[in-house]
């Protein structure tokens, strides 16, 4: 394990900002810390710096313990979202600043500035200060500064939220390339799903200070843990419902029923009468004219809403009891105050048990 | 731009700017009238700017010294008791400076353990210019602590901590980015402290009466001789003022 | 938190914190040996105690009064010869105080057009009462237009914005908006220019030695008395400052 | 019209900010300014409120001339990016702001502060001071703020951006269920491309000072006009060609031929020989296995990554002379290495002239 995070908590005042988070990353992995604002993650990704000390817990970096070793000792690397470049030194120089606390021979210095600066595409701006510089050239000129000494670690604290979408996603590629080419093992933070999942090998999703989920992120998005995993990751669209069957799956929502045959819930505790939530992707949604013929399971309901996005339509329907799912659909959407069916797929149903918020899972009959 | 809150503002502000200005023209005008070199060239007026050109610089090299790392303390950490150790760097601002003087007196002067000690080793600490020192400094060095406080507080502090990340300790990375980064409000708080000592009278007269400086040789040829007597010095003392604000800026 | 730069910074910065409280610690230890109450019921003590409570608060009102739309003018807008404009600001704060007030009485003396227009007229510019207001304005301005420059500077242009776009003018703006947010800075402004103005020493020598202040009278008592006969005044004078700063805080 | 921009130019010192930028909103509609940072929409926003003076060109609301009209005077209400609530005020004080500039009765007051609170359900909120709301509670009240006073247009300056996805989603839809409720004319500013198709009736397009295409999202992502557009909408993912025939269009690439069968390029100026930058939208694109029946047109190349973005996989095509094509793919990716046909529905092929960088529009033959 190159860093592992033991039962970090963190308290500011009488806030506890970060409550028990463990976790580790191998070394040459990308593992993306996600969790909305506040979440605790930046606390986190500062005490593995060093620049926070925590008010409990342990960190390690290679199997040594570094919880009370000062930031400089420690071998990470910090790119920051705002620019920490520094504008009295040229971009060179701000690259060679972290090789000048080292050992190494001008040469070998000059060399290793040289590499860094190709390897982000910069070496024409080796002598332009940073106030000359486009946004995505400042974050990519901090990318090789804190790659320059080689560090063991590189912390990326949400290095994409200040930047347009456009440059953004130029930017995680040409990240997702720089951490193939240099292989560092390489800590990634962002309250962005999107940007977490195109480039992590593996999620770990806070929220509320805690570890809520862990895992690969398709893992994570097809069988999301909780309820909360599968809004954040997805989009927020579930409906409450009872558990009338377990084998076959049959749910009673008002005064319809909804059959998911073919599959039956498998966790202890769900049974019949117990209350359910139930979330479906957006992307897993469609909507259908009422008594169309199909066997996956279907709910009732109203358009409400029909919004254009462009390159589909969100279509929003009120099921009921103050609930709307939203579908996305490619092409020809229904007019608005339409009756429709909602459909889905019966292995894109995510069902939880209400009370506790975990999985139950579904198998096959 | 168009002017917000149009005129009312910039005719109260124009009061005090004219206000300001005034005296200075005023001030100016007056110095045809007088024989400026004449009088610069007598032996006390002399020696006033020379002690004025020895203690000046050595009190604000002091301030420095002392206040820039105190600045740096103030602007980045949060201890207990911090609220006390403000209020006592800016008590010798608020505090009159004859206050301050008398106060210097009560814990320097010749009759203080203190001071009876140093006269003894032959430093005395009043009536001399380390006296003159003593009072410029207590002073003048709130300035440069206060001004390099707000420059501190400007840098951000992830530059300071991306620094330690890339393998500097704080002692290094306080020379290499925190000072270069502050150095504008630094520069603007040395400027300010000498000008502040150079110019400094009331502590000066409770502690050091002589040797003289321009500001208490100034008062004395007041009193002696009215106000063209004093135009001489009084424009000496702003060209020093004046040089050393522009060479730094 | 860590301390950056560990030992050396607090250390440096201690020496100055000692330098800066061992004076006021040594002072009020020798407040025992006084007749506080005693020197203090004397009538040329209570006059001086009279004026300087007259003289400082109308000064502060003065300065805030034409400081602050001043402030709220180079917070906000630019304009050519604004640099010059800044450096007329400091002028007052970078001159010693006494060639201020010698400035001061080469504009507004009683040998010049004004002084005498206004001596004629039976409100005399110097050695009275509006003379000390003169000198004080003068010296401690600066404090109140700095300090609410920096306030004003802080409110977020934005907020003044929205404000306009909800229907209220510049003015209307600067009330319900401005002022409420920078009030803050303002206040502590003000209480600067408070302490400077009863301190006001130098500047007040020059153009009103009569009548006396608490400062002035200090500086008499101690050419005649020595260091004792002094602290009795300077405590009240500690006093009064301190109140009215803790009272604005 | 509500809002007319004529011929808006704006420096900042030698700085051409805004070039020659004009547009029309009419009443009710919700119309976004989308553009990447620095393109110049906020300027054109301060000026419409008036609190930047335009150096050229003309402002008209109903009709009326206010360009020399000061903010107060417009009736223009403005949302910023940061928020604006008046710390010193609760939050009911500052819905109430606005309407203390006018003259109206303190009961009808009372009502119009309750009524906009409730739009943004925020009623229970009312007491709070704005340093106790959540940020999206924040953006709500200063929503209700703006709206009290019934401007003629609101103007929304990116005010979206600094939020979460999640919330972001959230007040989108908000957004969108309040200007339908309110029916207020609105001008919507953001460098988001998702934020703007989702809630426009109409997008206007900034680049550089200049508006570079304005209309329906629909429109501007299934037909843009240039290769900015396409790329701004959708992500980058073009190649270049020339054209070998016109009709039927067939482009050569390197020692490849692409048909597009059933096509014929119809503009003028577009010949055999000429050069052309073919843009097709990631989701359009499906990588196939190497002599695969299709009578799509496509073009072969090597996988050179498959990133998992849970969701979805990106598939990045490597296709000869230094170009990539990204195709979105919702399973079964091909492995890295793999040669492939990267195939695209003929009438998805967006052809632009490479010298003038205009559409070439392509009909069925």
């Amino acid at each position: 394990m190159r860093l592992e995070i033991d039962a970090l908590s963190h308290r500011y005042g009488e806030e506890l900002a970060v409550d028990d988070v463990s976790f580790g990353i191998e070394a040459g992995e990308l593992v993306a810390l996600v969790g909305p604002s506040g979440c605790g993650k930046t606390t986190v990704v500062q005490s593995v710096a060093g620049h926070v000390r925590p008010t409990a817990g342990r960190i390690a970096l290679r199997g040594e313990d570094v919880t009370d070793v000062p930031p400089e000792a420690r071998g990470v690397s910090v790119v920051f979202q705002r620019s920490t470049l520094y504008p009295h030194m040229t971009v060179g120089e701000n690259v060679a600043y972290g090789l000048g606390a080292q050992d190494i021979a001008p040469a070998r210095r000059e060399e290793l500035v040289a590499d860094h600066l190709e390897l982000v595409s910069l070496a024409d701006q080796r002598a332009a200060r940073p106030a000359e510089l486009s946004g995505g050239q400042r974050r990519r000129a901090e990318l090789a500064r804190a790659l320059a000494p080689s560090p063991d670690v590189l912390l990326l604290d949400e290095p994409l939220s200040a930047l347009d979408r456009t440059l953004r996603i130029q930017l995680r590629d040409e990240i997702a390339r720089i951490q193939r080419e240099t292989g560092v093992t390489t800590l990634f933070v962002t309250h962005d799903q999107e940007d977490a999942m195109a480039l992590a090998d593996r999620l770990v999703v806070m929220n509320g200070g805690r570890i809520v989920a862990s895992g690969r992120p398709r893992d994570l998005y097809e069988s999301p843990p909780t309820p909360f995993v599968a809004s954040f990751l997805g989009r927020a669209n579930a409906f409450d419902a009872t558990v009338l069957d377990a084998d076959p799956l049959t749910l009673r929502r008002g005064d319809g029923t909804v059959e998911v045959s073919g599959f039956k819930a498998d966790a202890p505790g769900v049974s019949e009468g117990s209350t359910v939530t139930c979330h479906v992707h957006p992307g897993d949604l469609s909507v259908r004219p009422i008594g169309t013929e199909t066997t996956d399971p279907s709910i009732r309901g109203t358009v409400t809403r029909v919004a254009d996005v462009g390159r589909r339509y969100d279509v929003t329907v009120g099921i009921g009891a103050g609930e709307d799912l939203v579908a996305e659909q490619v092409s020809s959407p229904p007019a608005v105050d339409d009756d429709v069916a909602v459909a889905f797929p019966a292995d894109r149903l995510h069902l939880f048990d209400r009370e506790a918020g975990r999985r139950v899972s579904l198998s096959a009959v | 731009f168009r002017v917000p809150g149009g005129l009312v503002p910039a005719v109260l502000g124009g009061f005090l700017l004219v206000y300001f200005a005034l005296p200075f023209v005023a001030f100016l005008t007056r110095t045809g009238t007088a024989n400026v070199l004449g009088r610069l060239s007598t032996p006390e007026a002399q020696a006033a700017v020379r002690n004025s050109l020895l203690t000046a610089p050595v009190s604000t090299a002091v301030a420095t010294v002392f206040g820039v790392p105190l600045a740096y303390l103030l602007a980045r950490t949060s201890f207990v008791g911090k609220r006390l150790v403000e209020g006592v760097v800016v008590l010798p601002l608020v505090l009159p400076p004859v206050v301050g003087g008398a106060m210097l007196l009560t814990a320097v002067g010749r009759f203080t353990p203190i001071g009876r000690i140093a006269a003894g080793a032959g430093v005395p600490l009043t009536g001399s210019l380390l006296g003159v020192v003593l009072a410029q400094t207590f002073v003048a060095a709130p300035f440069v602590v206060i001004t390099a406080r707000a420059g501190f507080g400007g840098v951000d502090e992830r530059l300071e901590q991306a620094s330690r990340s890339l393998g500097y300790g704080p002692l290094a990375t306080f020379w290499n980015v925190s000072l270069p980064l502050a150095r504008g409000a630094i520069l603007a708080g040395i400027t300010l402290t000498f000008a502040r000592a150079i110019g400094e009278f009331g502590a000066t007269m409770m502690v050091a009466y002589n040797p003289r400086t321009i500001p208490t040789r100034i008062w004395i040829d007041f009193i002696a001789g009215g106000i063209d007597t004093v135009v001489p010095l009084a424009l000496a003392l702003l060209a020093i003022t004046l040089i050393v604000i522009t060479a730094v800026q």
